[in-house]
């Protein structure tokens, strides 16, 4: 093992990491006005920019996890308000399978939110971010991903 | 010291073989029964664990040596742009001794030391084969599956083992038995077990192998395979199969690798892993261009070259018999079956 | 004659007709094999050989597996043998374009369950009668009563346990993977081109057989056979491993049929529910 | 090192084993240079100076080429080893390696292991007279040799380059394609498919095999070395022997898919053969009696 | 064409036309009550007579009835002519002292009442509605009944008639007010509240919704036209000159194809009916400054003339108080209106013209007077005392002795004060049109939590939405004046230009692009995509034969969601600008 810093989580400091997928007209817009409005948030939170929340591949969420996030979070349009019209529909109900699915093989659900937040909601942006970082540093890190690379299957 | 010596080991032989090799800082793997009806090699501590009637293993002992995904090294792409590498150690030296391999499975060690041993020696491989003895259970009851004397070898064959333990009692893995030493490391192994062995008493030799039909003359096929290329045989044979890797994974000769690179944002890991003939990916090139397009194709490279190219180049052939690509396939495909019909074919 | 042999003598027969009379060029049935443990495919080109077609509980594969298959599709029409349940994955098939109707001939075949102790998808399967297809042989079955009841039993049963004993469960479960992919291989819905696992650029599941990619890998393919898996159980038949993947099948059907209101491939027009939405789908836990 | 003698199958009594444990030196990246719009040429460097000066391979030869994160993949050394200090691959953009290594700068490090494969035989061709015979991409094995005989030119006879590629945009190498036109003692052929040449194109226009018939190379005492797309090759094997060359004077290069480069993953198995230890360097007789698997 | 001379004046007219048409189209006005163009002339008042000196038999003729003729010379006010009207409206007076109009045309030709019965009865007897009722509308609902004295107009047997529609043609008709509806019809047609003027005054079902309106032409509300109730009437068909009036027209939805389009859907006022202790909806004189807006326009409902709703006499002391639920956290709306200080400072000048001995009083939290001379202008109406400005907010209101009493406080003097008003005006917060929420879901563009339209950025795309195409104008976008919005509208308007005066449009890149190679062509994209962007395509060889059918995505249609990317199992599909590798990289990133 090449030891790197990332290896020694120091558990006082430690600050969970969480990624978020956003679609570019509400949720990021509403990410941008917390920002523009200097509501400040945790930043704890990575962002990546997606055109719509539908665009979010359940492969998106689990590559996340994979490289180390300890919760991802999807966020849209409200119902009937995508940009796309029902992008965020396509996505409510495949990311809710998925996370049952997820649920089912045994990963946490809590770990893997899904939210819609417009892009006048700021203020609900930043509370969001606030509560699940909360959430997700009293879940710990969630190491059974990056993790299980290192071991070798059992035979 | 003469090899190929008889040795009787009383009834808790091997409960005191696992305690004394622990001991000794030894790593036992021995079969163990996981869920109803697998039996697999794992590392045992006490007998008790050792499964006691089984077939074969599930998976074969090659990955033992050649794991099915191992790294090779590891890398961190620095914030100055240097890379930092380091090459995975080596497996630790201490000693593995396999307890209860078949006998198949010792004899694919033939093909598999061929391959990983010639030109450039694999020295992972290598460490991995060195530091291991391996103890083989002749069978008493092939299933119907095996074909091992077809391909040369015997419920009894002695090929690739260090030890080779007959049951006298019938039952496989405890009560009485008879060691017969095949190597120097075989010697080493029964020196350690102490008193729990002895000198087989005059006269005692090891039973008779149990009847297994030889279903197809393996020269008969060679010959076949080295005029029939272009046999329209291929095609319909092949029909039935789905290119899936079941066969080749659960192989104890096959031993397709990739090489693949994973990594995280600025680390990861090179890492070998198993790969199949079956799979249409395996020779597509960049360019679009399939060498071997069509499953039939890549269903006679898997035959042609355990039969004819492997013989050709190291020797021998790359299939001990084991009959688990036939339990393992999902369209009860039958190696033997496809064999038995070459060998028809040949003989007219 | 015993049901058995009247069946395969009517498959036989059936064949021999089509094959003879130019309707089809190949026939895909099953070779029911004395010591086998299964009655492996078997294709027939000529009406001689179609003596070789029968039927028992050996019966296991789906062999609307082989429709898309380049080499078969080479060969012309076909015929193929199914069972009710296997109906299901053609339907499928045609719903998602893989083949069209007029292409194929379907033999029906009814079935009275397969396996020793018949498998778990005989004993709440609520189609044995084959239905859709061109002809039908065999004589007639009862079905199995409380079919639905017991539909999901694997998935339920795992639902039941914690979160922690399922983790621990599948963890043990999805690290024998081997990624052998003949899960995928014996999947007829599985037809891709290029599986997500062959994508390179980039490399969304990685290939090694560790937990890590093992568990991507398991976790891709139930999600992609969402909502379409039509149950034939074949995927968990052949894992070498022998990972219970008819479970995770299971759950997904589960909550496709407790959500939507779907079950897949009764019908060869319905559409996926993964293909659309309704305005009403739950809002549950979402933030 | 490599070992493998030209068109000799090694086995494991030749030679004692070479110790592998698959790791890769660090290379630099010390120029790039775009020669079309999917393929670029890589000079590298490696990092440690010893291990460079220690290096040395032969014209054909190939290597392992990594990205780190992205994997490995197997490129033929496109300079002659006649030049020290260096080594220069080119390599097209076909997938994740490869489009990795596209992306990266000067001044990167990459990964190397090798030089791996048999070589050309340049030992039979002194003496004799060169056809090189390229297409597309195909010219990065053949610039190795060319470079390694037009170095040692007067061990050799005549030298006849005929190379061509789809559109005027597509051909590899151009200064070096205008240097070897300059040279006296060389004859260059340059051609373009119907369709692709540009006003100023002064080349030929039309396929080589075609080209390479109206260039009507001699085919008394020479030896052919052709590298390109397969269905270039077949044609080109067809206008050779229409010219009245023999199979055994004929090279060429193979690109079974690799993994390890060191026969054993299996992957380039072709008959009897590993493309990696066999070849990647064959004679067209010897190819002849393979399975047609390449 | 016929030639004759009215009052000395040389006219050419239609032959067939009566006199009265002709004078009235050569601009002389002859008096007239039983004269209605929708309906047959009967002559029947009397009033319209004229002399004939020349050209004919001489004499008093019915203008109204009498054709024109060739040569005829006509005096339309000799002294025969006075005499005959003094006479016949002295008999009028005496039956039915009580109409208006009448007394009116009485005292200009001085007729007294003859001394006999006093009736009181407004019914002229012109028989005008008899007509309407029968000729126009076709139900002959009225009728004249008994005979002499007897006579009188009514329904038949006296009854509330089925037949009458209850269409109210006959009280509009009668010159002199005398009929009700009510007492002919069960179900007598309501009145129409006149949306433009806040309800203040009524309109017809057909009728030109506002001054000003483009295009300024009648429009028959369906909901309220008799003819659409009832299959009958038809009256304004009937009188139509231009014959316009086309039943048969639907409403119709009009599908145009549009390259822009920009939204400018405004404000309503906020209902301040919600604070009861204002009594709104409660108290007349309670009234939203939109209604007073109204009362004092010239086009109002009051043509200009300012009055308390309940008394009809001008309010002698107004209080106006701002910020009806604006800048209110609680129980309304916490943003600024924007606009109420200024128009109220304006109302304030305004009233102060419309009476000048009032006394105006302006409630107010601070004065928000942002804008070019806004300042000066409000200092101007504190200054010049045309209102006392008190800053704070009112209690209560309530009614006493005919007043209001508004109690409120001072907060600059700290003091609680007292007025007793005669009109009180609130001006009400500002919040966008109705159905805004699904304007916006139709055009895909966001919106805040009050429904006001999101630009695409505060400051770099005011007034770009974030849907390509879609521009914002005016106070759907947030709480504007006519400047700040005729500044935006102009600014969309320039944007539309720009985009549309080009020959071909530059749109983002951003649109999935199928692998044809590793397409299925299951197409279960296609159900995927919202835009029907996706359909098949045939992929061929050389010599032309289909070799595969794969998904293909139109990139004019394509909006770039991803939806189809995310279904495609094989991954065949990526969106330009977010292709899988890009993300690859980015999630990568994630784990840096
Ligand atoms: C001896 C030899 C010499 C070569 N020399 C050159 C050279 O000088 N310049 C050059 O540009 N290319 C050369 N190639 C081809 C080059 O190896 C492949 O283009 C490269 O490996 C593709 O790697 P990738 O990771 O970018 O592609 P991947 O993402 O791995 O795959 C993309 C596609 O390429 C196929 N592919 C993957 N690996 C290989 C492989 N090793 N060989 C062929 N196809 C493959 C895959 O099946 C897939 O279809 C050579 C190949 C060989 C065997
Ligand atoms: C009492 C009062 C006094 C004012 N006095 C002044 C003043 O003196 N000076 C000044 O600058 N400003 C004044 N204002 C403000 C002024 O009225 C606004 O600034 C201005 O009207 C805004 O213009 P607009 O075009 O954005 O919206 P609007 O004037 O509201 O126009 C919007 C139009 O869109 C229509 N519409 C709504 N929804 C739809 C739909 N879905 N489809 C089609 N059409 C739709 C509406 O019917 C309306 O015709 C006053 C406001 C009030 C309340
Ligand atoms: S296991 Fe069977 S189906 Fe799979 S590749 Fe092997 S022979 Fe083919
Ligand atoms: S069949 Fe089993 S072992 Fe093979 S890839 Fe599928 S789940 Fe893994
Ligand atoms: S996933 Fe398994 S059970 Fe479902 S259709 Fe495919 S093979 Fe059958
Ligand atoms: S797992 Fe998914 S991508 Fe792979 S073949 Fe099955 S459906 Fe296609
Ligand atoms: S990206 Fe969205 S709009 Fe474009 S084709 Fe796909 S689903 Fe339709
Ligand atoms: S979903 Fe994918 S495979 Fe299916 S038609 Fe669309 S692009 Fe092709």
């Amino acid at each position: 093992m090449i030891q790197t810093k990332h290896d020694q989580d120091d558990t006082a400091q430690w600050q969970p990491r969480i990624v978020a997928f956003l679609c570019n007209w509400c949720s990021y817009a509403g990410a941008d006005l917390a920002g523009m409005s200097r509501l400040s948030y945790p930043a704890s939170i990575k962002i990546i920019r997606l055109p719509c929340s539908g665009k979010v591949d359940p492969m998106f969420v689990l590559k996340s996890f994979e490289r180390g996030a300890d919760m991802v979070l999807v966020s849209g349009c409200h119902p009937g308000d995508c940009h796309y019209t029902s992008g965020n529909y396509h996505a409510r109900r495949k990311l809710k399978a998925f996370r049952e699915l997820m649920s089912f093989l045994g990963v946490d659900p809590r770990r893997f939110k899904f939210s819609w937040v417009s892009a006048a909601e700021g203020a609900k942006w930043s509370k969001l971010v606030e509560e699940i970082t909360a959430e997700a540093r009293e879940l710990g890190p969630f190491r059974t991903f990056p993790e299980a690379a290192k071991t070798e299957a059992s035979q | 010291m003469p090899t190929n010596k008889l040795y009787e080991g009383v009834s808790d032989w091997l409960q005191s073989a696992v305690e004394t090799l622990s001991a000794a800082g030894m790593t036992v793997i021995a079969p163990t029964q996981g869920e109803p009806g697998v039996v697999n090699l794992t590392r045992v501590t006490s007998a008790e664990a050792i499964a006691e009637r089984y077939d074969n293993t599930l998976l074969p002992l090659k990955g033992q040596f050649f794991p099915i995904t191992e790294t090779l090294l590891e890398f961190e792409r620095c914030e100055d742009g240097d890379v930092e590498i380091q090459t995975e150690p080596l497996p630790a030296p201490d000693e593995v001794i396999v307890l209860g391999c078949r006998p198949c499975d010792a004899a694919a060690m033939g093909t598999m030391d061929k391959v990983f041993q010639w030109d450039y020696d694999d020295v992972r491989y290598r460490a991995r084969r060195d530091r291991a003895t391996l103890v083989a259970f002749a069978c008493t009851t092939p299933s119907p599956e095996c074909f091992c004397t077809s391909v040369g070898g015997s419920p009894h064959g002695d090929e690739g083992s260090d030890v080779l333990v007959f049951g006298l009692g019938g039952d496989d893995s405890g009560g009485r038995v008879l060691l017969k030493v095949n190597t120097d490391k075989g010697r080493q192994f029964i020196d350690r077990l102490g008193d729990r062995v002895r000198p087989a008493s005059e006269g005692v030799q090891p039973p008779s192998p149990p009847e297994l039909a030889r279903r197809f003359d393996t020269d008969a096929v060679k010959a076949w395979l080295d005029e029939g290329f272009d046999s329209d045989f291929w095609q319909q044979m092949a029909l039935s199969c789905l290119g899936c890797g079941a066969c080749s994974f659960l192989c104890p000769t096959c031993h397709c690798f990739d090489i693949v690179d994973e990594a995280t944002w600025n680390r990861g890991q090179r890492r070998r892993n198993w790969d199949c003939c079956s799979f249409s990916l395996f020779t597509l090139h960049a360019s679009g261009h399939n060498p071997r397009p069509e499953q039939f194709s890549r269903c006679r490279q898997r035959i042609m070259h355990k039969f004819k190219y492997f013989p050709e180049r190291f020797g021998r052939i790359a299939c001990v018999g084991c009959g688990r690509c036939i339990r393992a396939c999902a369209a009860g495909r039958s190696l033997a079956e496809v064999l038995t019909e070459v060998d028809a074919r040949q003989k007219g | 004659m015993s049901p058995e042999a009247s069946t395969a003598q009517s498959l036989a027969q059936t064949a021999a007709e089509m094959l003879s009379q130019g309707q089809v060029a190949l026939v895909i049935g099953y070779a029911p094999t004395e010591g086998k443990r299964l009655s492996p495919p078997v294709f027939v080109t000529t009406p001689e050989e179609a003596q070789r077609l029968g039927f028992d509980s050996r019966c296991f594969g789906n062999l609307s597996v082989y429709l898309w298959s380049p080499q078969v599709r080479q060969m012309g029409k076909t015929a193929v043998v199914v069972k009710g349940c296997d109906v299901r994955a053609v339907n499928v098939l045609l719903r998602e374009n893989v083949i069209k109707r007029e292409d194929i001939v379907l033999i029906g075949v009814r079935c009275g369950g397969v396996g020793d102790l018949p498998a778990h998808k005989c004993t709440v399967c609520d189609c044995r009668d084959p239905q859709g297809c061109d002809v039908v042989v065999g004589d007639a079955v009862d079905q199995p009563d409380g079919a639905a009841e017991g539909r999901y039993s694997a998935a339920e049963a795992l639902e039941e346990k914690s979160l922690d004993e399922r983790r621990e469960f599948w963890q043990r479960q999805l690290d024998k993977c081997i990624r052998c992919y003949a899960c995928r291989q014996v999947c007829p819905l599985c037809y891709c081109k290029r599986c997500i696992v062959e994508k390179s650029t980039p490399q969304w599941v990685e290939t090694s057989a560790h937990p890590r990619g093992n568990l991507s890998w398991n976790v891709v393919r139930a999600f992609h056979l969402a909502g379409r898996c039509v149950g034939c159980g074949e995927c968990e038949r052949v894992c070498p491993m022998n990972i219970p993947l008819g479970a995770i099948n299971q759950k997904m059907a589960k909550l496709m049929e407790d959500e939507y209101d779907f079950r897949s491939g009764m019908s060869p027009e319905e559409k996926a529910p993964f293909t659309t939405f309704s305005t009403d789908d739950t809002d549950e836990g979402i933030l | 090192m490599s070992r493998a003698m030209p068109n000799v199958p090694a086995t494991t009594d030749d030679h004692a084993l070479i110790p592998m444990d698959y790791t890769s030196s660090k290379m630099r990246i010390a120029s790039i240079v775009d020669e079309t719009s999917d393929v670029k040429t890589f000079r590298l460097t490696f990092c440690d100076e010893q291990e460079g000066e220690a290096f040395d391979y032969r014209a054909g030869q190939f290597g392992l080429y990594s990205v780190f994160g992205a994997g490995e993949a197997t490129f033929c050394i496109a300079s002659s080893p006649t030049r020290k200090g260096y080594m220069e691959c080119s390599v097209k953009r076909a997938g994740k390696v490869t489009g990795e290594l596209h992306q990266c700068n000067v001044g990167d490090i990459v990964g190397f292991r090798g030089p791996y494969g048999n070589w050309f035989p340049i030992d039979l061709m002194k003496g004799k007279n060169l056809v090189f015979v390229g297409g597309g991409i195909g010219l990065a094995p053949l610039r190795s040799l060319i470079w390694n005989c037009l170095d040692l030119r007067d061990q050799f006879g005549e030298i006849a380059i005929v190379y061509g590629a789809r559109s005027v945009s597509d051909l590899v190498y151009k200064e070096e394609l205008e240097t070897w036109r300059q040279m006296e003692d060389v004859s260059t052929v340059l051609t373009v498919d119907p369709g692709g040449e540009t006003p100023e194109w002064e080349g030929e226009v039309g396929f080589v095999p075609t080209v390479l018939e109206e260039a009507n190379p001699s085919a008394d005492n020479a030896i052919v070395i052709t590298c390109g797309p397969p269905i270039m090759i077949k044609f080109v094997m067809m206008s050779l022997e229409k010219l009245g060359f023999g199979h055994e004077g004929i090279y060429t290069t193979l690109e079974n898919r690799m993994k390890c480069g060191i026969g054993k993953c299996g992957r380039c198995n072709v008959g009897n053969l590993y493309v990696c230890k066999d070849g990647p360097v064959f004679s067209y007789s010897q190819l002849q009696e393979l399975p047609q698997e390449f | 064409m016929i030639n004759l001379t009215i009052d000395n004046q040389q006219i050419e007219a239609e032959e067939g036309k009566t006199l009265l048409a002709a004078a009235t189209l050569a601009g002389i006005d002859i008096p007239t009550l039983c004269y209605h163009p929708a309906v047959p002339s009967a002559g029947a008042c009397r009033i319209c007579v004229v002399e004939i000196t020349g050209g004919g038999q001489p004499g008093l003729v019915p203008a109204c009835a009498y054709p024109v003729q060739e040569g005829l010379e006509i005096q339309t006010e000799s002294e025969r002519v006075v005499a005959s009207r003094r006479m016949t409206l002295a008999l009028m007076l005496a039956r039915s002292p009580g109409a208006t109009i009448i007394q009116e045309m009485a005292q200009e030709y001085g007729a007294e009442p003859v001394p006999m019965d006093k009736g009181d009865d407004d019914c002229i007897m012109c028989g005008l509605c008899v007509r309407v009722c029968q000729d126009v509308i076709g139900q002959s609902a009225v009728c004249f009944e008994g005979r002499g004295h007897e006579r009188k107009i009514t329904t038949p047997y006296d009854k509330q008639s089925e037949v009458c529609l209850g269409c109210g043609a006959c009280a509009f008709i009668c010159p002199t007010g005398a009929i009700d509806p009510a007492d002919y019809c069960p179900h007598p047609l309501e009145t129409i509240p006149n949306d433009f003027n806040c309800g203040l005054d009524t309109r017809t079902p057909i009728h030109i919704p506002f001054p000003q309106a483009v295009p300024n032409k009648p429009l028959i509300d369906r909901e309220n036209c008799i003819h659409f109730i009832t299959g009958g009437c038809e009256a304004c068909k009937q009188i139509c000159p231009a014959d316009a009036i086309d039943f048969d027209m639907t409403d119709e939805y009009v599908t145009e194809k549009v390259g822009a389009i920009v939204v400018a859907t405004g404000y309503e006022l906020f209902n301040p009916d919600v604070y009861a202790e204002y009594g709104y909806g409660r108290y007349p004189d309670v009234v939203t400054s939109i209604e007073f807006e109204r009362m004092v326009s010239a086009s109002g409902p009051t043509t200009g003339e300012l009055v308390r709703p309940s008394t009809g006499k001008p309010p002698k002391t107004v209080v106006f108080l701002q910020c009806i639920g604006s800048r209110r956290e609680q129980g309304g709306l916490p943003y600024c209106s924007k606009i109420c200080c200024m128009y109220t400072a304006k109302h304030a000048i305004l009233y102060k013209h419309k009476v000048h001995d009032g006394q105006a009083f302006v409630f107010y939290m601070d004065v928000r007077s942002g804008g070019k001379n806004y300042e000066q202008f409000v200092r101007r109406v504190i200054k010049e005392q045309m209102a006392t400005y008190l800053r704070g907010r009112v209690a209560k209101i309530f009614p006493s002795d005919g007043k209001l009493i508004v109690r409120g406080a001072d907060t600059l003097s700290g003091t609680q004060v007292e007025i007793a008003a005669e009109m009180v005006v609130l001006a009400p917060a500002m919040v966008p049109a109705a159905g805004i929420r699904n304007l916006a879901q139709t055009l895909r563009i966001g919106y805040d939590e009050h429904g006001f339209l999101l630009e695409a950025h505060p400051k770099l795309r005011p007034v770009e939405t974030n849907t390509a195409g879609v521009f914002l104008a005016g106070a759907c976008h947030s709480p504007k004046d006519i400047p700040d919005s005729v500044a935006q509208a102009s600014a969309a308007a320039s944007k539309v230009l720009g985009l549309i005066s080009h020959q071909t449009l530059t749109r983002e890149p951003t649109i999935g692009i199928v692998d044809e190679e590793t397409c299925n062509a299951c197409f279960e994209c296609e159900g995927a995509c919202a835009y029907g962007a996706i359909g098949p395509k045939e992929l061929k060889d050389r010599k032309g034969e289909v070799t595969a059918v794969v998904a293909y995505i139109n990139e004019g249609l394509c909006q770039g969601c991803g939806a189809c990317a995310v279904t495609c199992r094989s991954k065949s599909i990526e969106v330009q600008g977010y292709r899988d590798d890009q993300l690859f990289a980015a999630i990568n990133a994630t784990g840096r």
